[in-house]
């Protein structure tokens, strides 16, 4: 048994995708840990832009259940309105979005609104929230979430947040996207990139534990893997008591 | 004149049937719990709702039977995951079939906005790419921008930290689409934690959400966002949406926390007595920096 | 890193030849007096004016000659009249030629909201009918409605209450059209009249104008807005602008009352002891109700 | 020598054409007081919004230079910004406004922008500030202006504000104006006033001291008359004491 749950490895890798003096729209749940943890170890600078209405540059002092939790807005840099948040990342200001995804396919769409028919859907799931927003607007993004074949198919019938569409080269451009597109899906078995200017998602790493078969095998589609396919690095001692700090209870991280 | 009522007087007078209602506007803050409640106890039928995502709201207004179509961008329970009303009505038309009109946060508030300034819609760069331009008739495409068709809500319902009985509501803490939906709206009802005089409301005109030619009606309602969080007031009673979300999995546990949260509680101050209020009252108190308002 | 430095390097490094600057958005409160004037001292040339009515200082711009275009809604001098210098350029070439992109106050909002929501226009059924719509290429028609396109400031230059070394500012009062001058600008220049800590700004997070993201600079300028009023610091000095509208009369009298009150005179803190403070300052204090910011 | 001045009497006109209940749009310089005279007096829940981003229920309890003078703020039932003040316009929340005019027609159109070719102006007036923005969206409006043959003209060569356009019935619902148009020009000899509908101004009253055809000759245009055209009314001692107490040092109003 691992000294950490999969929650905080998932944390860990996405705090990493934080690069310092970044300006990062932080999504709900994990990303908000993610945030927190970059900000306290390589990325001091980076500050973080909540949808909501907010910006801070440094982790809220106490847990927070949702973006809106005060602790959130105490020492904020700004409250403000949701669309003038939105106005940074429209105008390309966003550095980097976490969104959180229920179904993602190989070009990195990923369907947060309807399994089945619209009209008649098998399953609907909550929508977009700022999930369009983010995976359109912002410079590049980062998407976790539970591995699992159902979860990662081939093509989603429903692109709430696009990625790299039909994987045709440009297609972002062409359909007049601002942003770059997702970088890297962050899952509970490993971690999925995107060669430099889009197109497939391959296997970068797997999760100790985990082999590239494992990863295959619970993947909808014949999963690509990096010649330099490797291990993921486990969360450091610094990184996990970050993690414990602002999850005390393991509310997100529990496992 | 003053506009201070029940909240029973508010709903009667200002949410008729049918009526399209913004609700939810601070997203995951200031949510009126207490008002969606009084609209359930008052049975109303065929609403619009209209918002961001609501924090659980608008799924009990579902699952209560209230609402015909909701115009919004996330449908759930926020930092629980599915919304369960929201499910069954969509999957299954229970209690009743329910029309989406899918938003981003983003676009949603562009409704607004084009509502609030009197045109038929406004351009943006997002939902390029996206489904969402499929689903909802409100958005078309044209000249390689997104188009969103304003949502003019009948009346936008918000909780606030303080107001006067004549309707000047201070907020604080982010607002989400507050700002817009009060103004995109024919009428404003606002709840508050605290009905304040005139010279504190007046003190600070900036705070002032609304003008108050929108506002028709002012409710003096201590906790009328429970369970979500007030800045200065209350913390979020995390426990409260974690009960909520394990008893509407089924059609039998929605209904009885409904009768035991909702339909059996006659208003909101009774409500409140259930709430263990020492432990998300907060306590400690970090007041603003005034603003110098002289002239002379 | 602070951000704190003085008006003249702010404007060496903020403000170029050819830039496009927007100032004035407070209509006729906080207006950036301070940073026109060392723009004029340092003999900036060719800059594009973006701003609401401005009161008289895009006219001190236009006379001493740094100015190659004004997009605003109005140009003149708000209680006194007309705008001598603007009237000189537009007619007779004096100093230089002006082109003129023709505004109304709504129209020049909404130009700025369209480069902050980073759209190529924004629609309204304002100047429907104006001939306004001839003169400006900013403005087109089609469906019924105004096309206003994006205008983008290189940089905003706003003059407020307070703000800390890291560019939070704070101001109140009304707030014409600095917000989004600041958010569709590439950067932000702020002067202010008090310089304070961060624990003054962050009490009062709903208070801060901008993303500390724009700001560049941050010009600790008390009175940088005179003759223009500040809630809580200055009254409007009447008389200076009644001094300011005679003189302006002829070049002549311009170019005296310029070398007078700005050539001749190296920073504001000089300008200032010209000044009879004692005749504007605002004394009578009336500091507003905070807002309780807790949240344990 | 009458005991009042020609601005004293416009202004107290002016305020007259505020009703009860009404939301005024106040514009600069005399609109400040007629908003002050007209609370004082028959319109004591007439509120005031002012473009700089304001809205009052009562006059400011001290002098006005510009509207975003001090004592305006103090006391206001809202501060905030142009473009909110705008959008209850856009909404036609506004009763009455009033625009001050440089050059108007007989169809109430004004000119505040150029005299001449704009290209080559002969004078550069100062421009539109909120003026377009008031004739087109505000329900009904008012000018006040000094009479002169050079300033009421038979046709405006530049329509900064319109009024009836070109005077056809129907025009400004055609060209898609929001608000009603025009319903009076107050002058310095006399009020022009619009048939219900809209199109070309008459002279529904002169100034006591002044006769019609004194009015007329200093009209551009054959100025029509009404069949019951009478002396204005003369200021009442309590509009004069209300001018008075807002302009003590008769800024705006010393004649």
């Amino acid at each position: 048994m691992s000294s950490y749950t999969q929650q905080e490895l998932m944390v860990a890798v996405a705090s990493r995708e934080i690069r310092d003096g970044d300006l990062v729209f932080v999504g709900m749940r994990l990303p908000i840990l993610a945030y927190a943890v970059a900000r306290n170890a390589h990325a001091p600078t980076a500050r973080g832009l909540f949808e909501v209405g907010l910006m801070r540059d440094q982790p809220a002092s106490a847990f927070l259940g949702t973006m809106g939790d005060p602790p959130n807005v105490t020492g904020a840099l700004w409250a403000t309105r949701m669309s003038n948040a939105m106005a940074l990342m429209a105008q390309g200001n966003v550095d980097l979005g976490f969104i959180g995804g229920a179904e993602v396919d190989r070009f990195g769409n990923l369907n947060t609104s309807y399994v089945g028919d619209p009209r008649q859907p098998s399953v609907k799931l909550p929508g977009s929230g700022g999930g369009a927003d983010i995976a359109i607007l912002s410079r590049r993004w980062v998407t976790l979430m539970s591995h699992e074949r159902r979860r990662l198919v081939d093509r989603v019938s429903f692109i709430t947040s696009p990625g790299y569409g039909d994987g045709t080269p440009g297609w972002r451009k062409r359909n007049g996207l601002l942003g770059g597109g997702p970088v890297s899906i962050i899952t509970t078995l490993g971690v999925l990139r995107f060669p430099e200017g889009g197109g497939e998602a391959y296997l970068a790493s797997f999760h100790p534990g985990q082999t590239v078969d494992d990863v295959r095998g619970n993947t909808g589609w014949e999963l690509k893997v990096a010649d330099d396919v490797s291990e993921t690095s486990e969360p450091t001692k610094s990184e996990l008591e970050a993690i414990r700090h602002f999850d005390p209870d393991g509310f997100w991280t529990r496992g | 004149m003053t506009k201070v009522m029940s909240m029973a007087q508010a709903v009667e007078r200002f949410v008729p049937d049918g009526a399209t209602v913004a609700m939810g506007t601070g997203l995951e803050a200031l949510i009126p719990f207490a008002a969606g409640h009084e609209m359930i106890r008052q049975g109303r039928r065929d609403l619009e709702l209209v918002g961001p995502i609501s924090d659980s709201l608008f799924d009990q207004l579902i699952g209560a039977g209230c609402v015909r179509r909701v115009t919004a961008a996330w449908v759930g329970n926020v930092s629980e995951g599915l919304g369960h009303c929201y499910r069954r009505a969509c999957e299954q038309r229970i209690p009743a079939p329910l029309e989406v009109r899918d938003h981003s946060n983003f676009s949603i508030s562009l409704a607004l906005w084009a509502a609030a300034w009197n045109v038929p819609s406004l351009p943006t760069r997002t939902l390029l790419g996206s489904d969402i331009l499929r689903t909802n008739p409100d958005l078309s495409t044209g000249d390689g921008l997104v188009h969103v068709k304003a949502v003019r809500p009948d009346v936008a319902i918000v909780h606030v930290q303080r107001a006067d009985e004549h309707g000047r509501a201070h907020a604080w803490g982010p607002l989400g689409i507050t700002e817009e939906a009060g103004l995109a709206a024919d009428r404003v009802v606002v709840s508050c934690e605290e009905l304040v005089g005139p010279d504190v409301t007046l003190s600070d005109p900036n705070r002032i959400l609304f003008p108050e030619t929108k506002v028709v009606a002012v409710v003096h309602e201590p906790g009328g966002a429970h369970p979500s969080p007030v800045q200065g007031h209350f913390k979020r009673d995390h426990a409260a949406y974690r009960d909520y979300a394990e008893k509407s999995r089924s059609v039998e546990g929605f209904e009885q926390w409904l009768r035991h949260q909702v339909l059996d509680v006659p208003d909101r101050a009774s409500y409140m007595k259930g709430i263990d209020l020492e432990a998300i009252r907060i306590t400690h108190h970090r007041p603003s920096v005034p603003a110098d308002l002289g002239h002379e």
